[in-house]
Order: C-alpha cells, then structure tokens, then sequence
C-alpha cells in the first residue's frame, strides 16, 4: 500500500505548539508527516517547497497562527499571499495544487492538528505517489545544495 | 561544517522517557542508526536525559569525546531545551549548539505502529544533527538603556504615569498637547462611586507632578516622530509658541481683561466664553496664560497688541517660534486619552442642532462648582433650571451597524451619577434614564446604581430612543418601554446623552508611525489580551488608561501603574539581551532591491542608498525570517536557520 | 394565561422559515427598542416591532399571525434605518404576513377601496 | 441633451401636475425627456420576500428597456417609482442567481403591436448596467447647483419652503438612498440653489402613513398631520415633495386631517418639479396648480392671470 511523505513545516508559535498539544493530549494520527520547526510561516519560500518536493514528499503542509494571531504581526498574510502564488506555480509545473496545503492552527488546536493531518495524508493517498525524485534524478548533480 | 571549516564531532542522546518514548520507539535503534551518520561521532541512549544522572552523562561524554554539539532526542523544545542548554554551557559550549529532536509530543504519544514510529523517530534526529552540523556559535546582542522614560498624554493616566516612574526615580518627560496638564477627568464634577470631587483629588497630583525633580511637563507640545528601538529611543517634539513666558507669568489676569477677542471655552465644552489669551483653568498647571494665536487678533501691535502693553512682568513675547528638539528616551508610555463620538453622528436626535441636547462632559461643566453655571443645574439655551432631564445611554455605543460596536463601559455608572447629582440639586425635577442594560462590573458600583433608584427616585427606562427633536422650547423624545411594551414620548426640558467613547482625533495617525496597531475601532493593541495586558507590541511601548479602550478612573490608574511597573523592569537591566537568530545581509549577495524593507514589520531594515544594500538593525530584528524567504538573491539569511540548513533538514526527513 | 416556552422542532422550523424567507438573522436582536421607539405607526399596534422579533425568536407563530401589527406596518424602514444590529424588520413582518396568508389571514385587497378614494390613490 | 425619464403611472393617471411639471423644468434646464417605450408599472413596491422573485420582473424589463434603447440611465421624479426601480438595480446587481432567474422570465417576453400586431420575440437579456437615479440627484450630481441657480427667473427669496423627504428617498438605508436617512441634505440643497428659504423641521424624514390612508384613515391622518404641523411651526409657507403617496396623504386629504385637528388650518403642499419649474420661469397654467386640495396660488403670488402671464 502506498504511504505518503508529508513535509510539514510548522509555526513555533502555534501550529507546532498545537502538535505537542495532540501529543500531551495522546491524541493519535497518521505518522506520515514529520514536522520541521520554523520561527515564523513566512520563512517558508517555494524553493523550500519544490525542494522537499524533488526529495520525494507527495504532499508538502504548512501550519501558521490564525490570521490576527502571528506573533510576528502579520507574517501569516504574507503566507497566505505567497502560497495563493505557490499553489498556482506548483500547478505550472505540474503538481496538483491539492499536494500543497495551509492551515491556520493554534496553539490550543491539538485536535485540529490531527484532524488536518489525518485528512491530508487521505488526500495525498488518493492523490498517489508524486515521484517527481525520480522523474529528476537524472539531474540531481546539478541541484546546488546537494 | 563548523566555523573553521573543521567537521564538527556531534553527540546524539536518546531519551526514553521512561516507557513514555521507549514504550513505542525503539531507542536502542535510533541511537544505533546515528553512529556514523554525518558528524555523530557518538550516540547513545537513557532512560531520563533530564535527570541529574542523564545530564552529567551528557556533560561528561562532551567532555571524553570532545563534542562540540549536541542532539538530544527527547521530549518537546518547550519543555526542555533550556535545560540541554544550560548542560552545554557548563561544559564550555555555545548554548547554540544544542538541537532537541522532538521525539515524544510529535512521535511516541501520537503513534501506535512501533516500526513506523521509530522509523519516523531516526529521521526526525537526523534531521535535526543536519541542523546542528551548520549552526553557528552565537552571542546575545547587548543594547545599552537609556534610563529616561516619555509619557503621551497628561491625563489621569499619564500623571500617573509619570509620578510612578518618577517615584522608582528615574526621569520623566511628560508630554502634553494642551496648555495644561489634567486630561478629561478635572473637568469632571465628582466621581463615581464615592462622590469625591474631581478637582479636589485631582488638583494635588497636578502640583506633584508639577514639583517633582524627576518630571519634566511640557505642554503644550507634540510628539512628531519617534524613531529608534527598545531601551534607545529618539524623540522628536514640537514645541507650540505659547507667546507667554511660564516663568515671568504671574496669572494677574490684567492681559485677559484687555483682550478683545471672545472665543469658545474648551474646558468647559463651549458652554461659555473666553479670552484668546488664557487661563484654561484656574488650577492649570503651568500656572501661566497662553495666548491661542488662532484667535488672536493679530501679533502686531499695530493691530493689536493691548495685552503686551498691560503686562507689568513683560512675560509676552509675540516672537515666540515652534520649536522642535529631539530627546532620548528607553520606554514610552502611550496615554493618549480618549474624545467622545461626535454628536453630529446622530442625527436622529438633531446632531447639533440642539442647545439643550447635550453630551456627558458638557454635563459634567453644568454639574462642576467651577463650571459656567457656578455649580447650579441650568440648561445652555436659556439658563433656566431644567425641570425634566432625560438621560439617554449607550449613544453611538453597542450599535455595529451604524456606529460603534463596543459598549463605552463608563456610561452606566456616570449616567447613574449624573441622574444623582441632579436630584440632589434639583429635588422637585424628575431625572429619566433610557437604557438597554445597567453594567454596574466595578467594586461598590451596583450599591451606587440602586441608591439613584432607591434614595433619589430616578426612573429607568429599559429601551433605547430613536428620535429627538424639539417642538416649541420643549425637546420632545421618543422612546420605548419594553418592560411594558408601550412607545413613549415624552417632554424634557434637557436632554443628556452617554456618548460613545472613541479614539482621541489624530492619535492612530502617530501611532502608525509608531507602529502600535491598533484594532478595528482604533483601540490601542495590546500584546497579550490577558497575560501582557499594558504592553504593546512593539517592545519599549506601554499603554496606560482609554487609548487601550474604554476605562474608568480606578482602571486607568491601575493600569498606569502596571505599565510603570513594566518600565521599571525595562530599566532594572543592566543591558538588553536581544536573540541573536536574526537576518543579516550578505553584502555581497544583496542587489538593493529592498524587497526585505518593506516586507519587515519592524523596520529593521533599510536601504544604504550609497552602498546599494540592505542595513539591517539587528536590535529590531525579531527573527521571524519572512525577509529571508522573500530575498531574490539569497542575500537574507537566518542565523541558524538559513536556507542551506532547511535543505537539509527536508533531505534528511525525506531521505532518512 | 400560562405560557410555557418550547422551543422544539416546530418552533425551529418556522423561525428558519422567516429567516430564509426576510434574509434576516432575527437572533442577532438583543431587544434595544429602537425599532418600537421610532415607529409611526407603533401607537396602532397591539404588539410592538420590538415585540414582533421577539415572538419570532420564541417560535409563536400563531400570535404573530393574530397580531394587527402585521398590516399597521407601512413598511417605512424607520426601524431598519435605526435598527443597531441592521435587521430589516419590515422585511420580516412581510415574511409572517408571507406565511399568514394561505391560514386565511389577510387584508383587505383593492376591491374593497372605497370608489371615492381608488380614483384618487396613487 | 435627451434624457431617458420614467414617469410611472400615477403621474400619467393622478398626479400628473408632477409628471408635467418635470418635462417643464427639465425642458427650461436644457433636457428633453425620453420615455422607454412601452414601459409598464414599475410594480409599486419592492418585494420584499425571497420568494416573491416575480415581482422584480416588471421593474427589470423596465430597466432592460432603457438598455436595449442605448440608455446608461434613467431618472424618475416619483419616489416611489425610484425606490422601486433602484432597489430591484441593486438586487440584480448583488446577485447573479437573482439575475439569471428574472432573465429567464424577461427572455420569454412577448410584446405585440397593437396597430400592426406584430410580435416580438426573443429579446435579449438584462445586463444590469442601468443607473436609477432620483431627479434630485440627477440635479445635484449631472446639471449642478450652480447651472440651476444661473438660470432662476423668478426670485423666491420671500418663500420658506420645507423640504419633506418621507421614507422612499431615504429608506432602506444603506445603497437604496439618495443621502443619509436621518441626516439629509440634498433636498435642502436643491431648494437653496432655487433661491427659496428653507425651513429645517424634525419631521422631514418622518413617514407620511402610506397607505393605510385606506385601510387606517385615522392613524393616517394623525401622522400626515404631525408632519404639516412640525412644518408650520417650523415656519415653512409650503410642504415640498416628490412621492405622489405623500402628496396624496398631505395634500389631497387635508380635508380630512382638518376635520380631525380643528387648529390645523391647512398648508400648500408642492411637488419639487412644480417650484423648481416656477422658479424657472415656466408659466403656472402648465404646472397643474389647480389640481391641489389646498391651493398654493396665492402663496405663490399668483392672483390672477395677467399676474401669472408677466
């Protein structure tokens, strides 16, 4: 059966500190993603995305505070501007716009947390395997930050 | 690579948590899957790293085999890091080159497949020996304090302020745009629940402020701009010509007497008249008269210029010149104030149409011993003494749909007062309050409200009014009462209405510059809605009494004094440490295309015109990366957390 | 009388319908009066606009129906120019008239306008 | 300059002092007024209810006509026929299911010549570009204060006139309105750049009693009156105002108000079209004076015809 690799990329604020809530809560759910934590959702760039894409994920998530909430002011509306063009880009080359997602998420939004993940990983399953690692690997050498 | 380009010896150590980690996650296997992987010169596993026993084995392997960073794989960042970080420091090392792999919250307790979990386990520790192989050694970025505090706003709030922060003895300026100190509430008669007079409380805080060392009052001044950065700020101030001097000024009155030009009185709300050479009040501090030019005749003798002549201590000086300065300070405290919602806004009830539609404030004149009325309740159109007052709450306020969404807070209780105090001075009148609620939240404030009812018969009635209009010299109101499911009209001879509470006029416009946001009804934002109640965001800033939102007087105090007690924490430190995890410019990368400056919330960056880079001022650095993710060139790089490190922390998720 | 309040599926039912039906959210009123302050025609009705929503929100439709207010209305918008929270009461006194009509519930109709004033009437 | 105007069937049928009086001035302010062809009644009132969809068809095809005729907009003197119009604009412009359902009706519309009896079908569908706009407006916004006050012949400075404004114009608040519900100005506005007094009264944008002047005489009354009333003691020598519904509630049934109220000794209540055309200059014959209950000739100053000649 085919299981997916999800790249999460959480906010240290609050979706990452929702995960360790679904954690204390002993709330359980797919364990095909793996979290990376960033200060803030708008350090995220498409290259960080089309890279994790080309290291073979077939699903790639972003978890920000809720609009209003960013400790950083505004930081999840650059988010969200940027990943309105990042979905459209990653249509432009191909990839469904249904691998990329972003979810506002709290810190006290354990269960949302699992929910979300629960409910991109079916997405990703039907969705199937992207194998866009092995449709360039060919050209591995050529990626700069191997 | 550590800084020397030298490979850097990394120690990984697996916790079991007791069964809380180990029970699904195979630790034994992770520790083995690190031996060897890039960097992991040793890597082992324990039942509790965070044990005293855990952490001298983490302390002595640093030291056998010369690690110089460290993975512990364990339980959440949250809980523990600073633990681990302190561990290293011990034995010599850079808190920075401490990771924690969140192997517990994210892995163990939300997965049940052991193999998948501890699969899931190996590559979230790789991951993070990927991060820790390209950390760099860090320092925190020292900023000296200037030990001088700014306060906007001479009100009750910013007074104080000020005293309080004078008090813990550190300097104060104490800005304020009118000519005088003492804000909304010495215009206020006496004070809800206790009845003292205003004035009486009031007044000697004034002279405090007045005489302490620590404080310097400038009215009848602005705030222009303020620039710089927590514990270092430049302060640039305009000074309006007042065209007296304070300290020649004697306050004998002889210039008002001659003077020939007759304009509204502020203090007293328009209800009466004044010179336009002044005394705003007769306890105004500076005690001085302050010639308002807009009035003026003119300042050419020629034209005018009888108060020069009949000053004997030659204290006017008609060449007086805005002035601006600049001056430092560490902490600003917001105390801005607030207006009240204009009337024009209702024109149901006549706008201003309406000689004896009044709002709150102008009551409080009538009310006031010192107001135009010499305390004696009279109507402004015709000074007599109203027999029937209608008192009408919530105007402007709690209607989303046409004004202001959110309740004043204050109207109640002062609506309540007000209709007490009129009885008090006119005991055969009949006082009517239309209201939808009475909020009486406040210590001793529901007593207050059922003595009105009880002692002085003041007749509520539960609903709101729709139209005001007058008919002959009677004002004519048009309300409901929904107790009795009956339309009421009814006659008044004055008419009160609890105004809304807005924002003071051209306050959002500074704070924008400030970069204090503010919410949807021009509130001041505070940084936390319960657990950093006084702070604003933006470090360095304070908020004291109604520009954060509707207060009353015990409020606004308390919460002056808290903000105070924020500065002095501010002020208590020797330096300030700042994260150093933020976003330099590479130089030499950087093609000036200033991207980052206008995406950067803080301002912290700007463009060198001359160099053509990007300056960054790492003290207003808040690390959050969005520059580094918007920069073109790659020029933008977060310390520790740069481009090339989320590389490879995705390869090692992805690859293993 | 003894008045017991249900709110129950039928009760659910109709205020749905009158929200669907005038476009309005009747339980956004939190019963200020205004609508029955400003009213013209409020010294004619046997329940006031106030009154109207409220009977909505406790699901009495049988009283709304009985009630004269329904065709003392003159659909002047007062009350929805004032109203603080922007509900069209006009609109939801139509919807119950609305509903009124086929229980035999209705006004008069053209036919029984006076000849003297239906020549004149715009 | 031709002007697309919707005249609507009580100012052919009853009040037609105010559909005459508006080709005059208009004529006087340089527009000639073009009626859409085989326009209907605009409905007469907004429905209200989601389900009553029907009753936007009337006014839609009215507005699709004036689009199919190369009109951008149309302007009404009635403000009834305004409230109407505009309303139903604002409905099929907010949305498109509501458009879409009344041009399914509008594209089976039949019309047949009653000379040639020739039918037509297959028209096209409403786009929903038409403007609605009251005269008033059109005067403030399109002609300007300052081309209306250059061409005033008759001074009526003597004159206080209070501008009634009733619900239609107004009412419901938000984009159906020609200013604010409860602080208007462009009434006031409009009678200043005629060169009459204006009178401010607290019941200006108070409701007249519509039509329960048939169902409710009594109550009708009392209201009409309270508003007259506020006027007089206001000061104003006249009532102005644009709704035939109003004119028919103030002026028309005078007699019974008076009836009622015995104080009450009557008021001139005009159509804004009938003071701005005399203003104007146009002759009283045209304006329908003498169609009123209570007459305003002798306020007007109009005695007899060689008077009104000069």
């Amino acid at each position: 059966m085919f299981e997916p690799q999800i790249m999460c990329f959480l906010c240290k604020w609050c979706t990452y500190a929702g995960a360790d809530l679904a954690g204390t809560s002993r709330m359980k759910y797919d364990p095909s993603g793996i979290n990376l934590r960033v200060m803030c959702s708008s350090r995220i760039d498409l290259q960080h995305i089309l890279y994790a894409f080309r290291q073979g994920a077939d699903g790639v998530f972003i978890g920000g505070c809720h609009p209003g909430d960013c400790h950083y002011v505004e930081g999840n509306y650059k988010t969200l501007r940027r990943s309105i063009l990042f979905a459209k880009m990653l249509e432009d080359l191909g990839i469904s716009r249904k691998r990329f997602r972003l979810e506002w998420i709290s810190a006290a939004e354990g269960r949302k947390f699992v929910q979300a993940m629960n409910d991109f990983t079916a997405q990703i399953a039907e969705l199937g395997p992207l194998n866009l690692d092995k449709m360039t690997l060919n050209n591995q050498k050529d990626f700069s930050h191997e | 690579m550590n800084g020397n380009g030298k490979k850097k010896r990394i120690g990984v150590f697996v916790c079991h948590c007791g069964v809380n980690i180990a029970g699904v996650v195979d630790v034994e296997r992770v520790a083995k899957a690190l031996e060897g992987y890039s960097g992991v010169s040793f890597s082992t596993h324990y039942i509790y790293m965070c044990s005293e026993p855990g952490q001298n084995m983490i302390l002595e392997t640093i030291r056998e085999e010369k690690l110089d960073s460290i993975i512990v794989a364990a339980c959440s960042p949250t809980l523990h890091e600073k633990t681990f970080q302190s561990v290293i420091e011990l034995a010599g090392l850079n808190p920075y080159q401490v990771e924690i792999a969140n192997i517990r919250e994210q892995d163990s307790w939300v997965h049940s497949d052991k193999e998948k979990a501890t699969l899931k386990a190996i590559k979230i520790v790789k991951s993070m020996v990927e991060k820790v192989l390209q950390n760099e050694s860090l320092e925190p970025i020292r900023v000296g304090v200037t030990r001088r505090a700014l306060v906007i706003g001479a009100g009750i709030s910013g007074i104080q302020s000020a005293l309080d922060i004078a008090d813990h003895g550190y300097e104060v300026l104490l800005v304020e745009k009118n000519p005088s100190i003492g804000g909304h509430m010495i215009q206020l008669s006496e004070t809800f629940p206790t009845l003292d007079c205003s004035q009486c409380i009031m007044t000697p805080k004034m002279v405090e402020a007045s005489r302490h060392p620590n404080i310097r009052i400038l009215t009848y001044h602005e705030v222009e701009s303020i620039s710089g950065y927590v514990g270092n700020f430049k302060v640039k101030i305009r000074k309006k010509p007042r065209f007296v001097d304070p300290d020649k000024c004697t306050m004998c009155a002889d210039c008002e007497d001659v003077c020939p030009q007759i304009v509204s009185d502020e203090f007293n709300m328009g209800l009466s008249f004044r010179k336009a050479i002044y005394l705003p009040f007769p306890q105004a501090v500076p005690g001085t008269y302050t010639l308002d030019i807009e009035n003026c005749l003119g300042l050419l003798p020629i034209r005018c210029g009888k108060c020069k002549e009949v000053c004997e201590p030659d204290a006017i000086n008609y060449d007086d010149q805005e002035t601006v300065f600049e001056e430092e300070v560490g902490a600003v405290v917001v105390s801005t104030g607030y207006d009240l919602y204009d009337l024009n806004h209702l024109g149901e009830f006549g706008g201003e149409k309406y000689e004896d539609v009044i709002n709150g404030l102008e009551f409080e004149r009538i009310l006031s011993a010192s107001g135009p009325t010499g305390g004696e309740v009279r109507r402004p159109s015709d000074g007599k003494v109203p027999k029937n007052v209608v008192f009408i709450q919530c105007c402007g306020s709690r209607d989303p749909e046409n004004h202001n969404p959110y309740c004043s807070k204050i109207c109640c209780m002062y609506t309540s007062k007000h209709a007490m105090l009129y009885k008090h001075h006119v005991p055969d009148g009949n006082a009517t309050v239309f209201y939808i609620d009475v909020r009486t939240g406040g210590k001793n404030f529901e007593e207050f409200y059922q003595r009105t009812i009880d002692e002085d018969q003041v007749l509520y009635v539960r609903g709101k009014v729709s139209k005001v209009y007058k008919e002959g010299d009677k004002i004519i109101v048009w309300g409901v009462d929904t107790l009795t499911g009956r339309k009421i009209e009814m006659e008044a001879d004055l008419v009160v209405l609890a105004m809304s509470m807005v924002q003071t006029d051209g306050v959002n416009e500074l704070l924008k510059k400030l970069r204090i946001s503010s919410d949807a009804n021009g509130w001041l934002s505070e940084a936390h809605p319960k657990l950093r109640p006084v702070e604003s965001l933006n470090a360095g800033f304070y908020l004291a009494g109604c520009a954060h939102g509707p207060k009353d007087i015990p409020e606004t105090v308390s919460q002056a004094s808290a903000a105070v007690a924020k500065v002095g924490d501010l002020f208590a430190q020797e330096q300030l440490l700042h994260e150093p995890t933020v976003v330099p410019v590479d130089e030499d990368l950087c093609s000036g295309c200033g991207i980052c400056v206008t995406i950067c919330p803080y301002s912290a960056r700007e463009l060198d015109k001359e160099k053509g880079v990007v300056k960054v001022n790492e003290v207003l650095c808040e690390g959050c990366g969005a520059c580094a993710a918007a920069c073109p060139s790659g020029a933008a790089q977060q310390r520790n957390q740069t481009d090339d490190q989320i590389f490879s922390m995705v390869r090692a998720i992805l690859r293993g | 009388m003894r008045t017991i309040l249900k709110l129950g599926k039928q009760e659910h039912r109709f205020i749905d319908r009158i929200s669907e039906l005038s476009g309005e959210n009747v339980y956004s009123c939190y019963q200020c009066g205004r609508c029955s302050a400003g009213c013209p025609m409020a010294f004619e009705m046997d329940i006031l606009p106030n009154q109207l929503i409220r009977l909505v929100q406790l699901g009495e439709e049988e009283a709304l129906i009985a009630s004269k207010t329904l065709f003392i209305c003159a659909s002047c918008f007062t009350c929805q120019s004032r109203c603080p929270k922007g509900i069209n009461i006009a609109n939801v006194a139509e919807a119950i008239r609305y509903l009124a009509e086929p229980k035999g519930k209705d006004h008069f109709g053209p036919d029984e306008v006076p000849a003297e004033l239906a020549d004149e009437l715009p | 300059m031709k002007l697309h105007y919707y005249p609507g069937c009580t100012l052919k049928e009853k009040t037609t002092n105010l559909d005459e009086s508006t080709y005059a001035a208009m004529k006087m302010l340089g527009y000639e007024l073009v009626e859409p062809e085989n326009w209907t009644c605009c409905g007469a009132e907004f429905p209200l209810n989601e389900e009553k969809i029907v009753g936007l068809a009337a006014p839609a095809r009215i507005l699709r006509q004036v689009e199919m005729e190369g009109g951008d907009k149309v302007v009404t003197a009635c403000a009834f026929c305004f409230n109407v119009l505009k309303q139903t604009h604002i409905a099929l412009l907010n949305d498109p299911l509501k458009q879409k359902r009344i041009n399914a009706y509008l594209k089976d519309d039949i019309r047949i010549d009653p000379v040639t009896k020739e039918r037509t079908t297959d028209f096209p569908e409403y786009r929903g570009d038409v403007q609605v706009l009251h005269l008033l407006e059109f005067i403030q916004k399109e002609i300007g204060y300052e081309k209306v006050r250059s061409l005033i012949r008759r001074d009526l400075g003597n004159l206080r006139a209070a501008p009634y404004y009733g619900c239609r114009l107004l009412r419901p608040k938000g984009e159906t309105g020609i200013d604010e519900p409860d602080d208007p100005s462009i009434f006031e506005e409009f009678l200043e750049s005629i060169g009459i007094g204006v009178v401010d009264f607290p019941f200006k944008q108070e409701c007249c009693g519509s039509y329960l002047s048939v169902s409710l005489p009594d109550a009708a009354s009392e209201v009409s009156y309270r508003i007259l009333r506020s006027a007089k003691l206001n000061g104003a020598d006249m009532v102005v105002l644009s709704c035939p519904l109003c004119y028919y509630n103030l002026d028309r049934r005078q007699d019974r108000i008076r009836e009622k109220f015995l104080e009450f000794t009557g008021m001139p209540v005009l159509f804004f079209t009938q003071i701005l055309a005399w203003a104007l200059g146009v002759e009283a014959e045209i304006l329908g004076l003498d169609q009123h209950f209570f007459d305003p000739r002798p306020v007007l100053g109009i005695t007899d015809k060689a008077e009104v000649a000069s």
